[in-house]
């Protein structure tokens, strides 16, 4: 079972944990949550936009997590991605895994975060004093995907 | 005809956010890449071999060597940064 | 900066993000939560009591969170463990681990478990209608330990 | 005199949550251990060399050859099955 969101929104970790608590197999849940942070590569950040490609954005999470249910045994998983304007502080993910027992949750939780940075439609752009740019992506995000 | 559609820098740097274009020549990615150089200007160098770009084909990462068809969707844009 | 809490009371995951969130330099947050699974190597589980040995678990606890944040880039670490009598989805233990890039609060939150779970002297007794048996401790979690 | 404290199945098994002994002729974790089997029944068969338990001396972990003086606390377990 899985549940996947793009909004505007915030999400709270408990109502999602709470979701998948009520399963009485569930003994482990992995979840991660990004945050946006006051400073990335030594420029203050006041806000973030994100940005995406509505018609693929739920495709690609799709796959992810059907990927992540194939090579794990995975009971629920949730992901959550905000889009629009966001400031320092706000959430932006949540990728959350449930399962019988731990090393199957955070496996699949970190596959799923590494894939998610490199195969999902989003892009975040920074409102910084001194203007507003497109954030880069990272090499070690591509490095991170390739482990799996 | 195929819809191609710009995101992020690239949909800023070409001021552009969609257009419909023939299906290429050679029926793939790599050959839409071509004619779109050919525009030269911020196209040749923001689509250059030596820059990051991705591109999608009906909503799947595709290859330089996926083929395309009519009525395909391209979706043409830099490297996603979400999470 | 680091929280360690042995309790009988149950815990909200929301509330410790909370205090985790409001640094902006934190940008990653990845928490593990372990519940008690109503069935445990086939048998009904219908409670569950944990035990432990109050002078060394909050040092075996300190000793992880030290270990953790000498080998990883952390910000924020948080470890609550429940003790006393538990019934099936109920929440057990909760470790979270901030920092500034996802890579460095998976590996310490993932260290964290393993090694609570071979280091930290909590028990668990399981209650079923056939009666009650301690739990035995599994191999696998040696091995996960010895990983790191 | 050393503190020795039992948790868990040991507890139960061994009917005792702790007791005092003297120091063991070895000084040692395995010459206390020595002395407990010695007792014969449950003692001799919960701490065979082919059963799972743990020490801890003054809580910390301990090995069997780590060294005991007078005043130590040294804790006999299972192996832990807490998280």
């Amino acid at each position: 079972m899985s549940t996947i969101r793009v909004q505007t929104a915030d999400f709270n970790i408990e109502d999602e944990l709470a979701l998948v608590r009520s399963n009485p197999s569930v003994g482990a849940v992995t979840s991660f949550i990004g945050l946006v942070r006051d400073i990335n590569d030594g420029s203050g950040v006041t806000s973030l936009t994100l940005e995406h490609y509505p018609a693929m954005t739920e495709r690609a999470l799709a796959n992810i997590v059907h990927e992540a249910e194939t090579r794990w045994r995975i009971l629920h998983t949730t992901v959550i991605h905000r889009v629009g304007e966001l400031k320092p502080t706000d959430q932006i993910v949540l990728v959350l895994t449930a399962s019988a027992h731990r090393g199957d949750a955070f496996a699949a939780c970190e596959f799923m975060m590494d894939y998610l940075k490199t195969q999902a439609p989003f892009w975040k752009k920074e409102q910084t004093p001194s203007g507003s740019h497109w954030v880069d992506a990272r090499g070690s995000d591509d490095a991170a995907a390739e482990r799996w | 005809m195929l819809n191609i559609l710009y995101f992020a820098r690239l949909r800023e740097t070409f001021a552009m956010e969609k257009e419909s274009l023939n299906v290429p020549a050679t029926a793939t990615v790599a050959g839409l890449l071509i004619e779109l150089r050919a525009r030269g200007g911020v196209w040749a160098d923001a689509l250059g071999v030596d820059k990051r770009w991705r591109v999608a084909v009906n909503q799947n990462m595709a290859e330089i060597d996926t083929p395309l068809k009519s009525g395909d969707e391209v979706a043409i844009f830099p490297p996603v940064t979400g999470g």
